[in-house]
């Protein structure tokens, strides 16, 4: 059986994202003033056939970089 | 809230110490106060005493360096040095360390490693042209630890795995940066050994012109300038590993730890612009970057070198993060932030500026009569410290120092021991894919090294980087080298053999070396064998730099570079600057049609060979130090012959010895090569024997009497090796390989080692 | 002839094309600012490459919104020409104004080299002198071309290729540096007036950046083409 | 109010997508065989004021590029 997974990674919240941050800058430019923060992540679309255990431990390993990242798992 | 209050009971050193600070230099603070100090001011100084800034470990020591000369119009002690380009322009370059957090985050730490030193450059008032990188890892093969060499692909080697993750991210980290900024990254060096495996070491150069009317200085000066603060925010990054304050404790042990800077390449390309035009356009009177110990030492040296007082209000430090503490706003390190002085008239000139790049003045405070420094937060007094203080009395060591034991065992090496090779053109092929000696094109392909249109292409993979300068005849020249191999057996040599290489590297490019940086790369020098290196490398340093004219005007210290007690070889990298008269003499390594002459009396050498830890694994002998007068006469025969156009190619012999550097000619030149090397007592001395003094040019059939009479003119050896041509690289004696195979040998070693595909 | 080189913040190959244009080619050239909303009296304007705001989100995603983007639509859709380089192509395909999109390389890795490119195109209107090989520079990360099928025909059919990767007979290259829909290095508008291409003429019209100068040709074409407009025009006026 | 959002931004399927393969090919390196399929993409947190539907306004506007990309809402 495949299953599918969606991987969000995304910087902690003590770690500057300046690319967040531009992104705000420029939706704000585009009239769009009511955003009030906009962090900027990455995020995996999985299919397994395995052990969905695994996948958490595999985002640990080779999605996130935990020094700056955390992570999120959800089956679709 | 009261900073005491809450604090929790747990074993915690006192501040003073958590801070890196001594019990003597504690009660050396409260004697120069008159009293204890709060937090925030100890904080404040604990990094402006720390070795980063205030170089307690090592100013005695570098206060010997030459730091003058003809070309020189500003040594050591601004945020860089600069060298007389010609009547209008100047040189402004300096190298730095980030070796500490690429080993935490190989990716951001590089990056924000190039971001930090560009900053250097243009807060003087010059425009960045290039950047260079020298990189030190473990070995990737991790000989000793691992007998087995990992497989190539999906490698499980934890130990070999650490090595290609790093090396991935620094280069990537480099590359992201420099390329988004848009200065070109021309040159490096990479090398690996076991050693750096916990203790990574990156150093980055940087390089930049200014006209000499408009060179920047970072001293506050006109009593009542505005303090303008601009470019990014001030958030947690990267504060000082100790944290304190209740405020933040409250919040959970998470949110205290601090955390990685992350560079903003983007923010670091408009505070650039911002501030070539502040300066161009008059706007401002003093500009610092803010890098280590963010506001504080900027703020700090500002007014030390201004003589004079400041007083800055915390409340108007744009922030990334809530409820910051006086003390993590004083000692972020943030990246991409600026700190200037403004007089008031000119106010409203500079934030017009800032607007355009989208940018905000902030209004920090003003510059102050007296000597004070007088940080606030609304009306609430956080730290009110006597400038000098920080930066005059800050603490000046001499650790002791001794020479290690078993020195002169390591030097030792006897020959009778090493059997000669049975196929040198084996051995040949094996050190041109070995991870030291093959193509370095995976790292320098992923470096944008041509934007700006500055840089000559020929250069690129050779001895230095020619870099042309838009508005001058002139050009410059730069490499950097360092000799680890040779300095961990004897450092002050090592040292003396960077600076001559590097030196050499600028000439065969076409180039009179003028200046030089320096980046010491250390264990903890309160180890007395430990600085007794640091000493013994600044002093061949010296001795070098004196010998060669090429005046010390700035450099950077990384101290503390160990694991478990384990610290690095000592590490001193040399960043050299060489002026060329003209662009046209831009010189490369690529073999061209003619003959090989050597010149230079240097004589071959196994002591600390490539070779002989390549295939016998053994770091061994007494390397030998450079005959200065010698390398002159070269250097002057280089610039003679190149610039009178008989010297069509030129490449120094270093690494792998003469039979490396032609190899490394024939694949640059895609042609081969037909040499008889000099008679040596044995082959592999003959072929892969290194030391400095001597180095390859390719000359013309027509020229060979010029060229020699040149060498009888400055007095160096030269001898004629053979000629350029065919499919094959034939060295006598014991060497014929097919071209393509030469061609092919190292050229993907690093794809194979570190691509590991699809990592992060 | 008159040049616009347009100045995105991140932009950081606008002063190369300046110096191109201006020091090696002789035209008159001008930086023009990215909040400008007019580009009246320039005959050609050209996207430089570079980082616009950091590359941060896609490539050219932010920078399409610039106000001057609405004044280089306007100067396409009068006919003058529009080359845009690298982050300028990336824009270009962003803004909609060339088909298609531009993704991470397929080695994912940056790519600074000079690369050999096969002229498609003998008779458009930035590619008539010069030769049919030609040896420039690439330098981005995200140059993978990608169009799907129907596109791909389309640009084929209506000859809007304009360059693709291939070196001449004999030599040797990697076939395909980015990963590019069949190996496109440069397309054409519709018109035909506007050229998107990745790797960087700019760097390759002096012996000394680019070890050659196949660079030129480009830009002596755009300057022949505006010089046969300007006579003709001159020539019905007289 | 301040709501907040998850904006997932994937390849379309006809896309290639060499950084899904990359990871794809370490992670059965790396000992993970049963996984079928990676797909890379980014994802966005946003915090907004303002009207829920200008999120899938500017997703299509801002941070997807339709011709390439699809991207997916979700309130949290
Ligand atoms: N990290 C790097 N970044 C850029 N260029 C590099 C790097 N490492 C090596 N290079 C380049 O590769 C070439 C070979 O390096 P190296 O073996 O150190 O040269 P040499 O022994 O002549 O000093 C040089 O042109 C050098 O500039
Ligand atoms: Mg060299």
């Amino acid at each position: 059986m495949t299953d599918k997974y969606l991987i969000t990674v995304l910087p902690k919240n003590e770690v500057s994202d300046p690319q967040g941050e531009a992104i705000l800058d420029s939706a704000h430019a585009l009239g769009y003033p009511e955003i009030r923060s906009i962090r900027a992540g990455r995020s995996f679309l999985i299919e397994t056939d395995g052990d969905p255990n695994r996948i958490a431990e595999i985002s640990d390993k080779l999605l996130a970089n935990p020094i700056v990242e955390r992570f999120e798992v959800k089956a679709l | 809230m009261n900073a005491t209050q809450n604090k929790p009971t747990r074993a915690v050193k006192p501040l003073w110490q958590e801070l890196g600070l001594t019990r003597g230099e504690y009660d050396h603070i409260v004697s120069l106060l008159g009293r204890e100090p709060n937090e925030t001011e100890l904080g404040i100084y604990g990094v402006m005493w720390s070795e980063h800034c205030s170089y307690k470990n090592s100013r005695k020591l570098l206060s010997g360096l030459p730091t003058t000369g003809s070309h020189v119009l500003q040594g050591p002690g601004e945020n860089a040095g600069v060298i007389a380009l010609d009547e209008n322009l100047a040189v402004c370059f300096k190298i730095e360390s980030h070796n500490h957090p690429s080993a935490i985050e190989p990716y951001q730490g590089a990056a924000t490693g190039v971001g930090g030193i560009l900053r250097d450059i243009f807060a003087m008032g010059a425009r960045p042209i290039a950047l260079l990188d020298s990189l030190h890892f473990g070995d990737p093969h991790e000989r000793g630890k691992c007998r087995e060499r990992p497989g190539m692909a999906g490698s499980v080697d934890p130990e070999s795995d650490r090595v290609a993750t790093l090396v991935r991210g620094v280069v990537r980290g480099i590359a992201d940066y420099g390329n988004c900024v848009g200065i070109p990254t021309v040159a490096g060096e990479t090398r690996f050994d076991a050693n750096y495996l916990g203790n990574p070491l990156v150093n980055v150069m940087a390089v930049g012109i200014v006209p000499r009317d408009r060179i920047m200085r970072a001293r506050a000066s006109g009593i009542g300038g505005r303090v303008l603060y601009y470019g990014g925010p001030t958030g947690r990054d990267g504060i000082h590993g100790a944290t304190f304050s209740s405020e933040t404790f409250e919040e959970g042990v998470e949110d205290k730890r601090s955390a990685v800077q992350i560079g903003d390449p983007f923010m670091e390309k408009k505070i650039l612009e911002a501030t070539l035009e502040l300066i161009e356009s008059d706007a401002v009177d003093a500009i610092q970057d803010m890098g280590a110990a963010g506001l504080t030492c900027s703020s700090c040296e500002m007014a030390s070198r201004g003589e004079t007082g400041i007083e800055i209000d915390l409340a108007r430090v744009p922030l990334r993060a809530a409820r910051m503490s006086p003390y993590e706003i004083m000692l972020s390190e943030s990246q991409e932030r600026m700190l200037a002085v403004v007089s008031p008239e000119k106010w409203e000139k500079a934030a017009a500026i800032l607007a355009k790049w989208d940018m905000k003045a902030h209004d920090l405070g003003e510059i102050k009569p007296g000597r004070s420094m007088v940080v606030k937060r609304g009306d609430e007094i956080c730290a009110e410290i006597p400038v000098p203080s920080l930066t005059d009395a800050a603490p000046l060591n001499s650790p002791a120092m001794r020479e290690p034991d078993n020195r002169e065992a390591r030097l030792a090496l006897h020959l009778d021991d090493i059997p000669e090779p049975a196929d040198p053109g084996a051995v040949l092929l094996r050190l041109l894919d070995s991870p030291e000696l093959c193509s370095r094109a995976w790292i320098w392909e992923q470096y944008d090294h041509m934007v700006g249109t500055s840089t000559a292409l020929k250069t690129i993979g050779g001895d230095a980087a020619v870099l042309r300068v838009h508005g001058s005849e002139k050009a410059v020249a730069v490499s950097v080298d360092s000799c680890a191999r040779a300095a961990s057996l004897d450092p002050k040599t090592g040292a003396m053999l960077a600076v001559a290489e590097s030196a050499r590297n600028v000439a065969c490019s076409g180039a009179l070396p003028v200046a030089a940086t320096n980046c010491c790369n250390f264990g903890n020098p309160n180890r007395p064998e430990i600085y007794w290196q640091l000493a013994q490398s600044i002093e061949g340093m010296s001795e070098a730099c004196r010998a060669l004219d090429t005046p010390i005007t700035g450099g950077n210290v990384s101290l503390y570079n160990e694991t478990d007690g384990e610290a690095i070889s000592p590490t001193l990298t040399i960043g050299m600057l060489g002026i060329l008269d003209a662009s046209a003499h831009a010189t490369g390594i690529a073999l061209q049609a003619g003959n090989l002459f050597l010149i230079g009396s240097g004589a071959p050498s196994l002591a600390a060979s490539e070779y002989l830890y390549q295939e016998h694994h053994r770091i061994a002998g007494r390397p030998a130090a450079p005959d200065f007068a010698d390398e002159r006469a070269i250097q002057k025969l280089l610039l003679a012959g190149i610039q009178g156009g008989l010297i069509r190619a030129a490449h120094d012999v270093s690494l792998g010895g003469i039979a490396v550097t032609l190899a490394e000619m024939a694949r640059a030149g895609r042609m081969g090569i037909r040499v008889d090397l000099p008679g040596a007592e044995r082959t592999d001395v003959a072929l892969f024997g290194e030391g400095p003094g001597r180095v390859i040019v390719v000359v013309e059939e027509k020229d060979e009497e010029k060229i020699m009479e040149l060498a009888r003119k400055f007095a160096t050896e030269i001898r004629k090796l053979g000629e350029a041509g065919g499919g094959e690289l034939v060295m006598k004696p014991g060497i014929r390989i097919p071209m393509s195979e030469i061609l092919a040998a190292g050229r993907d070693t690093f794809t194979k080692l570190f691509e590991k595909r699809g990592s992060r | 002839m008159r040049f616009a080189v347009v100045v995105f913040p991140g932009s950081n190959c606008d002063k190369d094309c300046v110096r191109a244009l201006r020091d090696v080619m002789g035209q008159d050239v001008a930086e023009v600012w990215h909040t400008e909303t007019s580009l009246s009296g320039f005959d050609a304007v050209v996207l430089p490459g570079g980082f616009s705001y950091g590359d941060y989100l896609r490539c050219g995603a932010i920078a399409r919104f610039s106000k001057i983007m609405r004044a280089v639509k306007e100067h396409a859709d009068r006919g003058g020409l529009v080359l845009g380089i690298c982050n300028g192509f990336q824009i270009l395909v962003e803004a909609h104004l060339l088909p298609g999109a531009l993704i991470r390389n397929r080695s994912l890795k940056f790519m600074c080299r000079p690369v050999w490119l096969k002229r498609e195109r003998r008779d458009s209107l930035f590619t008539a002198r010069g030769e049919d090989f030609l040896r420039l520079p690439i330098a981005h990360g995200e140059g993978q071309y990608f169009i799907d099928a129907e596109g791909y025909r389309k640009l084929e059919d209506e000859g809007r290729i304009a360059y693709r990767y291939e070196a001449p007979p004999g030599i040797e290259q990697a076939e395909n540096p980015n990963g590019s829909v069949g190996r496109i290095a440069g397309i054409l508008n519709a018109k035909g007036n506007i050229l998107g291409m990745m790797p960087h003429p700019e760097r390759a019209c002096e012996e000394f950046t680019g070890g050659v100068t196949h660079g030129r040709w480009i830009f002596e074409s755009m300057i022949a083409h505006l010089t046969g407009e300007r006579a003709a025009r001159a020539g019905i006026a007289a």
